[in-house]
């Protein structure tokens, strides 16, 4: 049997040499242009990176040829970003470009620095999760295929973070992305009463339920529970908990379109993401409403927003009004909150826009 | 749904092999399970474990938390994972034939 | 293959990398690749998921470190009725030398898809698609190339940092070497589920945040510094003088007023009590500002998503701690956290929930820490206090 | 008498007008004053109230307009064992004719204890201190000279509003008017109690809001315009060579960054999209800078003070309405929302606290008002979302 | 019997001639000075307030003295205003000083106009309330006595507005004041067993608390309910819907803080006032702990706040830390919230000041 | 406490009126009750209404709500203010034996 808890490898012998030499010693960095960052040391080293777009469900064989690249440029280093982009680094300035171009022979883009649409971040989508309301990895491909120019470029106000989750469990940091996809539900869970018993723990399941719309079955011989489906918005949760209370359904399923979160600190502190569009239905393999809606967002935010202006901070400038008369989504019910702390989302002032 | 052959009864399993039909569970049936966990043949602790699970599962109807099972039996995590190899999850609570633990993996 | 799967070959198209492409290379040795593809398409055409609900499997002495996962159409893709996925920790930074990562690309070759996700959003390194019989080969073949798995379920996930000191100049604290210590550390809280649910650690170096330890860590480590930020006044006049705005696009926007351009001097001024570290100076002018050097960490508690009463950013817990190995501190605030989570704690709450639930109050008794008004945006409205 | 009472004596000393003083006047007429006098003493040495818990007494035809009080300490204090408190109407404005003004003080002289609040905190003339066989008589008396009361228990509370177009030139409604209006219309809601708790209407003639009506009312009305703020540049540039820093004091402070000042043709200049109306601008310069000419109100529901579930402030219900006399559709709207709420609410549960309890959503659909953005500071962030 | 539901007088009667004449047609106003306001109408006319400090509870007489002034002056009229200060209104230059000289000869201050701290709003503590936990009238005596200056002069960097409520039923606007001060008990209820029955409502007393910290009597034989300690906060809610259950308490009882909140919707929104002393202690009849913790506070605002900054505006420009600093108030586990919504209130970001 | 002879009882009474001794109610109470109130001689509405008050109260121990108290009596409030000039809470629950309201005055 294999030795257990041995953890990860030691990052410290994953690191190129320049590296360790000036580990905790950089002084400062540019961009070169976009994808290619430079940071140069206290000691006067200097280090370039390429950045590279992938889309991160791979083949080993992608893995290799990316280290292929590293071995050849980047003395057998490279590293993956929080974002799932793939760093190639050298001190060699000369080494730039022809790295750039062996990356770009493989089909994979440069950028992802500054003031761009940089990698989405996603979950498992249909590719592997029993909760999904939507896939993860056709809509990201979707959308980057489309929005690919602002990967390569650096021509927005400032950096804007796309995520998606393909449930409201939220796997990511979806809930304070500038833009968040999230898959949703819109139809309450169908119990299974003769499996329910076999598969669940009914308090755990009870307990489960934000809203509180889980009651044990009126009938006490049937060990199983009820829906009311009036209190029930669709989490999901119950599912994740009991088997026996699936809620997909071609139909209902969909995505919404969240906007405006961050988690800098930079300027205005982190902020969640709010809701701009509560449904846009599945539609595979392209997702073409979803990804016209954020295309329209996105050029009322460039056209609009200050120079290093977030989507968020934008937005708490000009006013949530401003936002929906702008891009010309309808505000509906469904965008006034109801949930716990609903009443701190309501505006207690005459200042307002019209 | 699958079938095993557990304490002489057909009964019905999932892929993981928690048995479906949870009013068949006896003794033997929890014995022929553990084969199935590496924790056979099941001893006085292997017991203790699984006691415990099917009477708080009984009164609760959920799987106690572990810090619980461990102050109640007084086995540390450790003697727990010698016990079951799988862990308390998966291995014991299949073995007490309790529902597929869900909520957190 | 190009007929079946119509709608998944419609991905392969446009300029993003493709991972249907992927998928087919990976298929091209992998049957269960190959199903994959099929399975992708079905749900293309059927508008769900064909996986089916949970699934419990792992190695020996593990509680967690594999999702389990079976189809719910086993009869029509077999090679993928059960297909689960291995979480295996990745190296501090996600910096890789590619001889490991050959080794794992050889590994997973032999008993798994041949498909990955680099990275998980968590941050481990996913593997993705093993049938249950070649679970523990391929844990041991993992093992015996030095890697081991990542959480899942109840327990600490896998503590993910920024790349910091690495590669940054801003770092101010040693996230990766933190991260790997409690990571080293906390071997048997990370394979072994026992609390209510799982826990996060993520460690970013400055308040830029580049993992977003605020908004998905329940414990958010977040590098800062308690002097004042150094300015190189012939550096900032290089900006001006390259075209920088100094006065809108720098002072303008410092979230505190703490900055001052003096037009005639050409000096920025800075009012070092009205600084709060955001960060933005230093990112419009990375060569003239630069953090403090009295580094330290702010502590942060109870990131977390939606599930179940909603999501929340990490609050402020300690406003400034000093971060050196062995990070003793640091760690007996975590066994002090566990113990009152754990104790106090019901089944898959989290330990913000927890907070919410008994009090901050309590909460801060319970693990011994003072209050202090940076924990809050403002103090209480309500009267409603307790004596 | 000095001697009975030292720490009320002591309140006598001092620049600021002392009540003690007040209740002393008033003893010399009447006994029950100078027992109030004792009680309060007896009260500053003992640290606590010497009333009893509630009372209910009043006038014939009416549930409210009169607090019942009793003395807890009768024998002592025989003159103030019963002692009740008349919430009289005041007129819009609290303007009065020193004719009426004198009236009152001959009734209360008769019938009461000769003290007075001019006003209570909600708006009423406030007859300190009357024994219970006296309230009818008392009562009719004041209504014999044109008075009413006001509201008390579980009933329309008596509206107030702002000195408005009286005496103000920034009002946009006539606040004067639709209080009166209103309080005569629903004179049977303000002095019999019908619903689950009470209902406050306040009016301020624009954001300035000086009835405090946002914070206090559960129907808050606010005047406001839809067209652009007036401005006359010459009125400015006098403000501004009086000494006033145009640039840092109104340009710098509204909110919105919704004026420039062009120093060079030294003119305000406005992005009326991006005024909110603020107000603040019209203040710093009241002979410059003046209200546009649309004029209507912005109507918010639901302030209040902590009971029970935490004070509001009142939330954004219609962002602009005309209102002009008979103000039916404001009427309108009154009686939907009382219909609703006494239809819905629990005993003591504020409108507020029932929108809370029922969702927003719920209360627009029953009073028939649309959702729109302005409602809200931000949509939502969690996604639990009902269709 | 008496005419029911005649309503107040119509407001119409009750303005001067001057009113009547430009209702509606003010143009602009100025502070002449300290408690002299002119106001300007589109027709040319003027009209000239001079407002006067009340101690609101007054004796009749004194209603005849103000009369008396305004019969020779304003031929008849006078008005209050929200705050219980007396305004005499006249469009006679000429009479204004003679006015304001016989106003001073009551023994009123004139002032309470613009940047200066005018009445105080409060309500009627021991004069009145049972519900009382500090007296009001004294309270306010004691000062206004210290603060006197402050209402004859427009100093301060902006209006400053003081209220007080005897108990937390916070009668007026106290809970959006730029300092507040409130009555609080700080001992849970005594039950009396014995007359609960017979005074109470028992599901209306369970449903009136709410933190939940009261239960039915665990005994059926005794009709009354029990409070868990450890779960009131002493709102004294439960006793204003049942007598038989008082909380007043000699040593228990006194006075709380807050700060920063306002209500006009100028530059920022309405806001809260926020906990910044969570007790002082009764001390009658001058109360000498809450004037000089009023007294420093305005201090340190005077002195450190910008031109046209309420209090509210000022701390959050600086921060509540800043505010703890400078005031040299200690902040203990009693400020940080922890009713409903009390996580909305914790911070959410790095951004702070040491 | 004050006491009153009501329905030939000596009964506690409060300030009010109020009765303090719950248990002694009967239906002679109410009609000396009445008389304090203006509402004598109780006739068939008066009783409609404090029957409706007792029996509401015996079964949920609060007062109606008011917009109850007209519904299921079908009177309108200004009918119950004509059977009982003081109104509902201070006439009609004092004779119908209940607590005083308290609540909101
Ligand atoms: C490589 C990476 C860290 C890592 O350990 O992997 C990284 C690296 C850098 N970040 Fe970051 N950030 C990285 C994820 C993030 C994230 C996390 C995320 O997006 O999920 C954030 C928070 C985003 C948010 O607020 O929602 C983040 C917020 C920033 C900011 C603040 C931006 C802002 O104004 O809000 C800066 C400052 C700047 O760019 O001016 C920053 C700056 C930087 C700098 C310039 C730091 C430095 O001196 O080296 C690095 C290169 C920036 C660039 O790409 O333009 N980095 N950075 C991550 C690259 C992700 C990617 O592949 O695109
Ligand atoms: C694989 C991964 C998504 C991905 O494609 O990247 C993932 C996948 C799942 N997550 Fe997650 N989560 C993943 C990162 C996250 C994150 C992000 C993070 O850790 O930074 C979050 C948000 C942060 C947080 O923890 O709050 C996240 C919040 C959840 C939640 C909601 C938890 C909550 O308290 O709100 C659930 C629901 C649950 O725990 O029952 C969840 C549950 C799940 C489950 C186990 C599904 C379930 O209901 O049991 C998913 C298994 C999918 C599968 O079949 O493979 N996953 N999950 C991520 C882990 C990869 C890795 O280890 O690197
Ligand atoms: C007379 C009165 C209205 C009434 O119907 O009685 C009134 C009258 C005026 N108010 Fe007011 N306000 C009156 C209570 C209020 C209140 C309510 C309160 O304090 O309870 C507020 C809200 C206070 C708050 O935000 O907490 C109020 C907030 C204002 C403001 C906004 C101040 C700010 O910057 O926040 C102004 C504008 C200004 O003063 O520049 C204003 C301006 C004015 C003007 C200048 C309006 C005008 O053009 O005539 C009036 C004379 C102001 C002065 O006294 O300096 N009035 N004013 C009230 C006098 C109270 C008193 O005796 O002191
Ligand atoms: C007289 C007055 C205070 C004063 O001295 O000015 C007053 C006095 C009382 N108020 Fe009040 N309230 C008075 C204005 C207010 C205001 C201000 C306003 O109306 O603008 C408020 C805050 C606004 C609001 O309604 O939310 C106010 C919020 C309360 C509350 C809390 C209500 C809530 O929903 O949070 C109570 C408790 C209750 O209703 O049981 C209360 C209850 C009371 C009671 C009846 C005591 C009780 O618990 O039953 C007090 C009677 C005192 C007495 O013996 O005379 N009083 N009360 C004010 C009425 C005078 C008038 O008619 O002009
Ligand atoms: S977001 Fe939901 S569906 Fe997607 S991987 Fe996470 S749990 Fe699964
Ligand atoms: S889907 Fe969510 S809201 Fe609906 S019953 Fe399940 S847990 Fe409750
Ligand atoms: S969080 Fe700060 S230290 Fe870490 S990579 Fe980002 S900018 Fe650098
Ligand atoms: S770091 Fe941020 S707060 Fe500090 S001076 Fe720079 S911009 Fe201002
Ligand atoms: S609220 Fe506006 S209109 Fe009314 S008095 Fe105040 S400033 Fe004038
Ligand atoms: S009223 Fe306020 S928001 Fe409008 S321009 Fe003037 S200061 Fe700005
Ligand atoms: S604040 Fe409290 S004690 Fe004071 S008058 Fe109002 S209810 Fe009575
Ligand atoms: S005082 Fe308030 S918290 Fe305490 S028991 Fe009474 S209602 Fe509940």
């Amino acid at each position: 049997m294999a030795k257990t808890d041995i953890g990860p490898p030691d990052f410290r012998e994953m690191l190129p040499e320049v590296i360790k030499k000036n580990y905790g010693k950089w002084k400062y960095h540019e961009i070169v242009k976009p994808g290619v960052l430079k940071h140069v040391s206290e000691t006067g080293d200097v280090l370039y990176t390429v950045r590279a777009g992938s889309p991160r469900l791979v083949s080993v064989d992608f893995i290799r040829d990316i280290c292929d690249i590293a071995d050849k440029y980047c003395d057998g280093h490279l590293r993956f970003t929080s974002r799932y982009n793939i760093e190639f680094m050298t001190p060699d300035k000369n080494k730039v470009e022809p790295l750039i171009e062996e990356v770009g022979k493989l089909g994979l883009p440069v950028g992802g620095t500054g003031k761009c649409i940089t990698n989405v971040v996603h979950t498992q989508g249909w590719i592997h999760c029993h909760s999904a309301a939507t896939d993860a990895s056709a809509v990201v491909k979707a959308i980057m295929d489309e929005l690919y120019d602002h990967f390569t470029s650096m021509k927005l106000p400032a950096q804007l973070r796309i995520s998606l989750a393909c449930c409201i469990n939220m796997c990511g940091a979806v809930h304070c992305s500038d833009l968040a996809v999230v898959g949703v539900h819109t139809k309450p869970p169908k119990v299974d009463h003769e499996h329910l018993h076999a598969l669940c723990e009914i308090p755990t399941t009870i307990a489960s339920c934000p809203t509180g719309a889980i009651r044990r079955h009126s009938d006490k011989e049937i060990k199983s529970v009820k829906v009311r489906e009036d209190l029930c918005m669709y989490c999901g949760n119950c599912f994740t908990v009991c088997p026996a209370m699936p809620l997909a359904d071609p139909e209902g399923d969909g995505v919404a379109i969240y906007a405006g979160g961050k988690v800098s600190n930079a300027r205005k502190p982190p902020m969640f993401s709010r809701l701009i569009v509560p449904y846009l239905p599945n539609n595979p393999p392209r997702w073409p409403e979803v990804v016209s809606t954020l295309k329209k967002i996105i050029g009322v935010y460039a056209e609009h927003a200050q120079e290093d202006e977030r989507m968020g901070e934008w937005i708490q400038r000009v006013g949530w009004e401003t936002f929906f008369r702008l891009t010309d989504i309808p505000f509906t019910e469904q965008h006034i909150d109801d949930f716990t702390h609903a009443v701190e989302t309501y505006r207690t002032t005459t200042q307002f826009r019209w | 749904m699958a079938k095993a052959t557990l304490g002489g009864m057909e009964i019905e399993i999932d892929e993981d092999g928690f048995i479906q039909e949870p009013e068949k569970w006896n003794e033997s049936v929890a014995e022929d399970l553990a084969k199935t966990e590496d924790a056979s043949p099941m001893g006085g602790d292997h017991w203790k474990l699984v006691n415990y699970l099917r009477d708080y599962y009984i009164k609760f109807e959920i799987a106690p938390p572990i810090r619980m099972l461990c102050k109640k039996t007084g086995f540390d995590l450790k003697h727990i994972y010698q016990l079951f190899p799988s862990g308390p999850a998966k291995g014991a609570c299949k073995v007490a034939g309790l529902p597929k633990p869900t909520g957190c993996v | 293959m190009g007929k079946e799967t119509p709608m998944a070959d419609e991905l392969e198209k446009g300029p993003w990398p493709s991972f249907i492409k992927e998928i087919k290379r990976a298929a091209e040795k992998h049957p269960s690749a190959n199903d994959l593809l099929k399975v992708v398409e079905r749900s293309y055409k059927d508008k769900v998921t064909h996986w089916k609900h949970g699934g419990i499997v792992g190695v020996t002495g593990y509680g967690g470190g594999v999702i389990g996962r079976y189809s719910d159409v086993p009869e029509e893709f077999p090679s993928v009725a059960a297909f689960h996925t291995f979480r295996v920790n990745h190296p501090s930074g996600w910096f890789y030398t590619t001889k490991k990562l050959r080794q794992i690309c050889d590994v997973w070759e032999k008993y798994g898809s041949g498909l990955t996700n680099f990275h998980g959003s968590t941050g481990d390194i996913i593997l993705l698609g093993s049938p249950t019989e070649n679970l523990q080969p391929c844990f041991d073949a993992l093992s015996g190339i030095g890697f081991d798995l990542g959480g899942s379920g109840s327990v600490l996930r896998t503590p993910t940092g920024c790349v910091g000191p690495a590669r940054c100049e801003w770092s101010c604290i040693d996230t990766l070497n933190v991260i790997y210590d409690l990571t080293m550390e906390f071997q048997d809280e990370l394979h072994r589920p026992r609390w209510p649910y799982k826990f996060k650690i993520k460690a970013s170096g400055c308040p830029n945040d580049c993992v977003a330890a605020i908004a998905r860590a329940d414990f958010t480590i977040i590098g800062t510094w308690r002097d004042s930020l150094r300015i190189d006044q012939d550096a900032v006049r290089e900006y001006a003088e390259g075209g920088l705005n100094v006065e809108k696009l720098v002072v303008g926007k410092c979230p505190t007023g703490a900055l001052e351009w003096d037009e005639k001097a050409r000096e920025l001024k800075l009012k070092p009590q009205d600084c709060v570290r955001c960060m933005h100076c230093i990112n419009k002018m990375p060569k003239a500002v630069r953090p403090g050097l009295d580094h330290g960490a702010t502590i942060l508690i109870g990131g977390k998503a939606p599930i179940l009463k909603g999501a929340n950013l990490s609050w402020v817990l300690i406003p400034f701690i000093k971060l050196e190995p062995p990070y003793t501190e640091i760690k007996d605030l975590l066994l002090k956290i566990w113990d009152w989570w754990d104790e106090h704690g019901r089944t898959r709450e989290r330990v913000a929930e927890l907070i919410q639930r008994l009090g901050l109050k309590t909460f801060l008794r319970a693990v011994g820490i003072k209050p202090v008004p940076q924990m809050v945006n403002q103090p209480r409205a309500n009267p409603y206090v307790f004596f």
